[in-house]
């Protein structure tokens, strides 16, 4: 299996070089990649369905509990029949899709092979994180595709707004999916499925990766990414946002399902948000006029149903969730790309402006209306018997009871209206408008559409064909013992079900039949409901976040380095100054001088400094900081320093002339001072400085109880160090790293020093360029 | 500054007399320092900063062509060299099984001199001496230079 | 051997650097010299690693006096690690700089360049290397006045001004860092580290806390911490692009390994220093990187970022626990080479387009499509997109801060995630005004910083593959995240068994 | 350790006053504040050693060990520090001087792109990208 990831690896890297000799044939190259695993499936999909499922492991980060675990069951089965099946054709579809000429096209086929390895390594991985690494490689891919036309805003767009609200799923997710870990002890999933854990911490690790899961399969309410997300090109949205992504959500919920349905907040969760997406969904697909986003709105309407189905946590309505599953993956695909081949071929895909498309291109349309009828659950295809099967599940006393069914009703419903609007809008001979011209798509084109949606015909009249996949994952819950599934099949006999079928379709067929009504109608909620729109909350969102950016930043980084300065005292001011005060105090065995005359100078020098505050003039300042400096120097010797004294001494003279030098050219008073209320300010912070440093050498030199490492040095100086200065002794031999270090830092002021003032006479404009 | 001091010409030449009296003196007293620096008050640095007092002090009377004059050779050099100096001293003691920077006495037999006893110390200090009067060279090229316009 | 190996990171490119202010004349030889010394530094911190992961730390007493009397060397695991990955990174941008420096023929600056550059080496390996509280001072200086020069390199107008806000920041770091050593000394009577941590246990707790939070306060400015870090984004886009970058990957980093290092040597299990630790640390991440988000600066944004990201070494620090403290080294490996390679890159694109504005760029993913893809893979990394090393070096540090538990634990974990998410915002803005997007005329900057810039001028085969290195050793953090956390581990598990550490330094008896 | 009060407020009057400096805009001024500063931590480190005492030559008092010696560790540190200072120091004015001969005056300058973010009307966000239904 990691041989097969690598493989989609390997063509993602090579395509794009080999993309310009081979222009669109490219994607039959690429496509060996899915047709690989598609084929690898079907001769591994005997033992999975008996229960013996392939694994592979191999180590990676061992301590964070990363794994490259991959494991082969029914329900991976299931979706990599999804993602390399379906993904062949669409590759195929794509070497008649584009042009020659087309800008990025071995970009995009890397991106498509790159997003099909990683979705193909989501459905198989078995272990938490791993599946995380591949949820979001699948993000960045779709991000990728989607802003494909990268010219267009509104591309750009789409791709940013799929790409942040899908990652902001996966990260929450990410915090649910480590909980889960930590609380069972193991990141690998069978393990946890095997062994679920219990408790307070597990009910909130699964909110957490629930929410991953509805952003994901574009739930109520982060759905409006999706059909935003029609921007790509249309094999993109067959393949990524109908097919195989946006299956991920429902995917991860059909697996943990069987384990934590029964955990408190899942089920009404689950329920709730899967069809409020159902029934918005459809309703807004109802009044779309471009083909792509009136599929696009059942697509996150189909897949609020799928997420009923899929974690409801019953086995019946597991077992209607797969077929499904299966079911929207084949003709949700065909519908999409039977749209590509009209736009393809005409140029449009507005329903407003599409005529007499049915008589011009009839494989096309017979196609495409078999999948749409599949979609509205007409029979024998197998989106009725998948609904059936629905239907079955929550007749009779499935979990959420009446009110869930209703809402299946009502989503179906929908489902069929919008279902014979597409065929009517893509198809249908309009008296409104002429018969719209369309070139005659080549047969290599439209022959995946065929295949695609032919397969739901066949699985629909030979259910038994699919039954082993779907019964082998249902029976991943645990079933009471004598009671069994029913089988998947056209005919039931003449059940409950059967009939509100037949409801749901007449119910359908008259809401398309009134349409006009029906629309008038939702143009007057929509303005009602305009309020709660999720896609303006998108847009509002992220301007609320640009403000809050704006806005912290402008007090943050204020650009002027005296408040930079004031802030960063204060910080020493309230951490250092909050822990003297808090935690220490002055006691005792204090004195106030060693030696009278240090007060003396003190005095000096403290008068001197407050004085230098006060010059009006530079030379007077730098006089008077000068004495300052002395008066250190006068200090040093009676602490008992003198060639420190000395050291100072002199580095204050060469100090004062490098001021000199620098003063003679600028105006010899200072500029005008600031008002007198940020000045005080100033006052205040320097005054708290002073206090806190003031009171930190008091309380740390009361601190001191251990004789200080320096003890020896008196002793050793002579003999060990070959000097009586001991001061110097310190300096070239105890610490002559600290000298060397000190040495090279005059070294290179002096080399800065050099190119900000060149000796040679060129002036700073000159070089400046 | 300078200007006034050229304008008058005798001055500056009684004082550009006494400053180079006085210019070989410091200089040799800030060698001095150097050297005695490991058992007195004194060092490289002591004694770099009085060498360089006394570039100032010649500065401040000839300018800059002076210096050039006092000492013909890029300051850049004294710089980089006494780095070197200074850091190939403290890697010698490797050569001697030792760790970086431990001192040594060498003994070294002479022929007409006998034998002479150095302590690895001094090279070290030299070298920060280089360092600090190349600095102080180097400011008085730049900086003073161009502060003379 | 080892007496020689430990201090030879310093040592050699110190004298590489006197050796160039020779010949600072010579600027052929200036390179080679340079190349030489920084690959003999990277060859002798790889062996220092292997040394330090296979029998613990190394100690060279320098001079040969014991400590505490002389200034002790020690190459631990963290220390290596991080002058192992540091040592590679400088290499990789001096070629790059090489390679800027070869075609654009800088009239006026690389004769200054390379002894500045390779200083800047030796003081950064100092101050990992060090086990003197004061000698990493020394070490700081060394490296800070080396950077004072490197970021006026040009001495242009916004380069002067910028760095005047650089230098002075810095200085008022360096005068609170001598206050902090003072203080230290007055409490204890000792600057060695490992004797300090002795001491310290023997100083009342109030006064051990004043100490802890001032170092913090002193690292916390040049580590860019939340609110000291406003001079960073304000002085590192002016530079030169290869002193950017290594400003960006290297500096902030050696300030964050002197919090990581004073504070777990000298003032383990201080739930204050912790509480605090965590505080700052979603502070940094979440202003750090809205900061990002209204920049139009290609160098502004990814300087935010930096900012931004400081933010989860503190985590990890904060956490206080061996997996916190492995995920934060293994993320201060991360942001080194994952910032280095972004500003590398950056100064290619801003090469290439002839402006650093993002509004003004576009389309470069057609004009330039290889660059194209080394922006997006660190860009994506840095965003914590799995399986990159972001992903990776993210991953202890939010499950150390699940496993901790705590309300401030899972409010850092929440700002952990939620910048994530805003610098993948961040970077895909960036990504879509400057990569996507009709290709954009090129119109020269009026007030270009970075002198050598040439609007769509060809890009230097050198400066390409040393760009290309860079991002191809990005990629490899993760491909060996598996030994390379462990060792992580190790090295955190040094940090909290500080013993080891000390005993190493002043030997078995105490 | 006994503390030296005179020594201590002396030290708190340098911070203070160096920090009034630094917080203004004329450049000359923030070096000098500096400088105080510098001296200040000087003065710090040094009284972090002790008390005053002889000055600490070997063989200088008898007994040598330490008895009314000044702590030599602190000079040497304090030396280091002063001369470090006086380099840095050196290329901060070299830094002034030429801020002023590019701008002509000698104050702080404020950071333009800050200056002009932080002046910025948040502006919303462009709808107009944005798909619209049927109408």
């Amino acid at each position: 299996m990691l041989a097969l990831l690598a493989l989609h690896l390997g063509l993602a890297l090579a395509v794009p070089f080999a993309a310009p000799r081979l222009g669109p044939r490219v994607f039959l190259l690429a496509a060996a990649a899915p047709a690989a695993t598609a084929g690898w499936a079907a001769t591994r999909a005997g033992d999975v369905l008996d229960g013996r499922p392939v694994t592979s492991s191999t180590a990676w980060v061992p301590g964070l509990g990363l794994t490259l675990d991959l494991r082969l069951d029914p329900l991976g089965l299931l979706m990599v029949t999804l993602v390399s099946g379906v993904g062949t054709l669409v590759f195929l579809y794509c070497a008649g899709y584009f042009s020659a000429g087309q800008r990025g096209l071995g970009r995009f086929a890397g991106v498509l092979t790159g997003f099909s390895g990683a979705m193909l390594g989501l459905v198989l991985a078995d272990d938490l994180l791993l599946l995380y690494v591949f949820w979001e490689l699948t993000s960045v891919t779709s991000w990728l595709l989607i802003g494909f036309d990268d010219e267009s805003p509104q591309s750009r767009r789409a791709a940013q707004q799929a790409l942040l609200v899908t990652t902001l799923g996966g990260l929450v997710m990410l915090l649910g999916l480590l909980l889960l870990a930590q609380e069972a002890g193991t990141a690998s999933l069978s393990g946890i499925l095997a062994d679920p854990p219990r408790g307070p911490t597990v009910a909130i690790a699964l909110v957490l990766v629930l929410v991953g899961a509805f952003t994901k399969s574009a739930q109520v309410p982060f759905h409006p990414w999706l059909p935003a997300a029609m921007a790509a090109p249309t094999p993109v949205s067959a393949y990524l946002h109908a097919a195989a992504m946006v299956k991920a959500g429902v995917y991860l919920v059909a697996r943990l399902a069987p384990a934590f349905a029964v955990v408190a907040p899942w089920r009404p969760l689950v329920l709730t948000v899967g069809l409020a997406t159902m029934l918005v969904g459809g309703w807004r697909a109802l009044r779309q006029s471009d083909l792509k986003r009136l599929l696009a709105f059942g697509t996150v309407s189909q897949l609020g149903f799928l997420m009923v189905l899929l974690g409801a946590g019953t086995p019946e309505a597991a077992l209607a969730g797969a077929t499904l599953l299966l079911a929207h993956g084949l003709f949700k695909s065909t519908l999409f790309l039977a749209v590509g081949v009209i736009d393809h071929e005409t140029g449009t895909r507005d329903l407003r402006e599409l005529s007499g498309l049915g008589r011009r291109l009839p494989v096309l349309a017979a196609v495409a209306t078999l999948a749409a009828l599949s979609m509205a659950g007409v029979p024998p295809l197998l989106g009725f018997v998948a609904k059936e099967a629905a239907y079955e599940a929550f007749l009779h006393g499935g979990p959420g009871g009446a009110v869930v069914f209703a809402g299946l009703f009502l989503g179906s419903v929908l489902t069929a209206a919008y279902s014979a609007r597409f065929v009517w809008g893509a198809f249908a001979s309009k008296p409104s408008c002429v018969a719209t011209p369309a070139h005659t798509p080549s047969p290599g084109f439209v022959a995946p559409v065929v295949v695609l949606g032919a397969s739901g015909l066949v699985l629909g009249l030979l259910p038994g064909l699919a039954d082993p996949l779907v019964q082998a994952y249902a029976a991943s819950y645990p079933l009471e013992a004598g009671r069994e599934l029913e089988h998947l099949a056209l005919w039931h006999g003449l059940t409950a079900a059967l009939g509100w079928s037949a409801l749901t379709l007449a119910a359908g067929a008259g809401l398309f039949l009134l349409r006009e009504p029906v629309r008038r109608g939702q143009r007057g909620a929509s303005r009602v409901l305009s309020a709660v729109d999720a896609d303006r909350a998108y847009d509002l969102s992220l301007s609320w976040l640009d403000r809050a950016a704006q806005r912290s930043t402008a007090v943050v980084q204020s650009g002027s380095l005296p408040v930079y300065l004031g802030t960063v005292l204060l910080t020493l001011v309230v951490l250092t100054g909050g822990a003297l005060v808090g935690g220490t105090s002055i006691s005792g065995d204090l004195q106030l001088w060693d030696r009278p005359l240090q007060a003396v100078v003190a005095v000096v020098v403290a008068a001197a400094a407050v004085a230098t505050a006060r010059a009006h003039r530079r030379f007077t300042a730098v006089l008077l900081v000068g004495a300052v400096g002395y008066g250190v120097a006068v200090l040093f010797v009676l602490q008992g320093g003198p060639d420190l004294a000395l050291t100072q001494f002199l580095v204050e003279t060469l100090t004062l002339v490098l001021f000199v030098f620098v003063l003679r050219r600028l105006p010899s008073s200072f500029p005008r001072s600031t008002p007198r209320r940020s000045q005080l300010v100033r006052a205040g912070v320097a005054t708290a400085v002073g206090a806190v440093v003031a009171a930190g050498v008091l309380v740390a030199g009361q601190a001191r109880t251990a004789p200080p490492a320096s003890q020896d040095y008196l002793d050793r100086a002579l003999p060990e160090g070959g000097g009586s200065n001991v001061v110097n002794v310190v300096l070239v031999d105890f610490r002559g790293f600290d000298t060397l270090g000190e040495i090279t830092v005059l070294v290179v002021a002096a080399l800065g020093i050099a190119t900000l003032v060149p000796a040679g006479r060129r002036r700073p404009q000159e070089q400046s360029r | 500054m300078t200007t006034s001091e050229r304008a008058d010409p005798s001055r500056s030449v009684v004082l550009e007399t006494a400053v180079r009296l006085v210019f070989h003196t410091v200089l040799v007293f800030g060698v001095y320092l150097l050297f005695a620096g490991h058992n007195q008050p004194g060092g490289g640095f002591v004694g770099g900063l009085v060498a360089g007092c006394a570039f100032v002090l010649r500065y401040a009377v000839t300018g800059r062509e002076g210096i050039g004059r006092a000492v013909p050779v890029d300051p850049v050099l004294p710089l980089g060299a006494g780095l070197l100096l200074a850091g190939v001293t403290g890697a010698a003691a490797w050569l001697l099984d030792g760790q970086f920077l431990e001192s040594g006495k060498v003994e070294l037999d002479l022929p007409v001199l006998g034998v002479v006893k150095a302590t690895s110390a001094l090279p070290f200090d030299t070298g920060v001496f280089l360092v600090v009067v190349g600095l102080v060279l180097l400011v008085l090229r730049t900086l003073g230079a161009e502060a003379e316009q | 051997m080892t007496r020689v190996l430990v201090p030879l990171p310093v040592v050699l490119p110190l004298l590489a650097a006197a050796l160039n202010v020779l010949l600072v004349r010579r600027q052929s030889l200036q390179r080679v010299v340079s190349v030489l010394a920084l690959g003999g530094v990277l060859a002798t911190a790889v062996l220092l690693l292997r040394e330090a992961d296979r029998s613990g730390a190394t100690v060279v007493q320098l001079g040969g006096w014991a400590a505490p009397a002389g200034i002790s060397l020690v190459a631990d695991r963290l220390s290596t690690l991080l002058l192992a990955v540091s040592s590679g990174v400088l290499l990789a941008v001096l070629l790059y700089a090489v390679g800027q420096g070869i075609t654009d023929g800088r009239r006026t600056t690389p004769a200054v360049f390379h002894p500045c550059y390779l200083v800047l080496s030796a003081g950064i390996a100092m101050a990992f290397l060090t086990g003197d509280l004061f000698n990493l001072f020394v070490a700081f200086e060394v490296m800070l006045v080396a950077s004072y020069v490197l970021i006026t390199l040009d001495g242009n107008g916004p380069q002067v001004r910028a760095g005047m806000t650089y230098v002075v920041t810095s200085l008022v770091a360096s005068v609170l860092f001598v206050t902090a050593v003072g203080l230290v000394y007055a409490a204890t009577g000792t600057v060695n580290l490992a004797d300090a941590a002795v001491r310290l246990q023997d100083v009342p707790e109030g006064v051990r806390l004043a100490l802890g939070l001032t170092l913090l306060v002193v690292f916390g400015i040049k580590a860019a911490v939340f609110p000291l870090f406003s001079w960073l984004p304000d002085s590192y886009p002016t530079a030169p692009s290869p002193v950017t970058a290594v400003f960006a990957g290297l500096l902030t980093k050696v300030g964050v390994y002197a919090i990581l290092r004073t504070q777990t040597l000298l003032f383990p299990g201080s739930p204050v220093l912790s509480r605090v630790l965590l505080v700052l640390a979603v502070l940094t991440m979440v202003v750090g990187i809205l900061g990002a988000l209204v920049q139009d600066d290609l160098k502004r944004l990814l300087s935010f970022t930096i900012v931004s990201h400081i933010g989860y070494m503190l985590l990890g620090l904060g956490l206080a626990s061996t997996a916190g403290l492995a995920g934060a080294v293994l993320y201060t490996v991360h942001h080194i080479v994952v910032q280095t390679t972004l500003f590398l890159v950056a100064g290619l694109v801003e090469r290439r387009s002839g402006t650093g504005s993002l509004r003004r760029s576009g389309g470069m993913q057609q004009v330039a499509p290889v660059l194209a893809v080394l922006y997006l893979l660190p860009a994506l990394s840095l965003a914590g997109i799995p399986p990159l090393s972001g992903f990776v070096a993210k991953l202890p540090l939010l499950q150390a801060g699940l496993a901790d538990g705590g309300a401030l634990a899972l409010t850092a974990v929440a700002a952990a995630v939620l910048t994530s998410l805003l610098t993948l915002y961040a970077v895909g803005l960036l990504w879509s005004e400057v990569f996507w997007g009709p290709v954009a005329d090129v119109v020269p900057d009026a007030d270009r910083t970075d002198s050598v810039v040439v609007g769509t001028a060809r890009t230097p085969r050198l400066m390409l593959v040393a760009a290309a290195a860079a991002v191809v050793a990005g990629l490899a953090i993760p491909v060996l995240a598996g030994p390379l956390y462990a060792l992580s581990e190790r090295a955190a598990e040094d940090l909290v068994a500080r013993d080891a550490y000390v005993s190493a330094v002043l030997g078995d008896g105490r | 350790m006994t503390g030296n009060l005179t020594l201590a407020l002396l030290i708190g009057v340098l911070y203070g006053v160096g920090t009034y400096l630094l917080l203004q805009r004329t450049l000359t001024r923030v070096v000098i504040g500096l400088g105080l500063m510098s001296h200040g931590a000087n003065l710090l480190l040094l009284a972090a050693g002790g008390s005053a005492g002889a000055v600490p030559f070997a063989g200088s008092t008898d007994g040598g060990a330490g008895a009314g010696t000044a702590d030599p560790l602190p000079q040497a540190m304090v030396l280091t520090a002063i001369v470090i200072t006086f380099g840095v120091t050196a290329f901060l004015l070299a830094l002034a001087f030429r801020s002023w001969l590019l701008t002509g005056e000698d104050a702080v300058q404020d950071d333009v792109e800050d200056r002009r973010i932080a002046a910025l009307e948040p502006e919303e966000h462009p709808h107009a990208a944005r798909p619209e239904d049927e109408a």
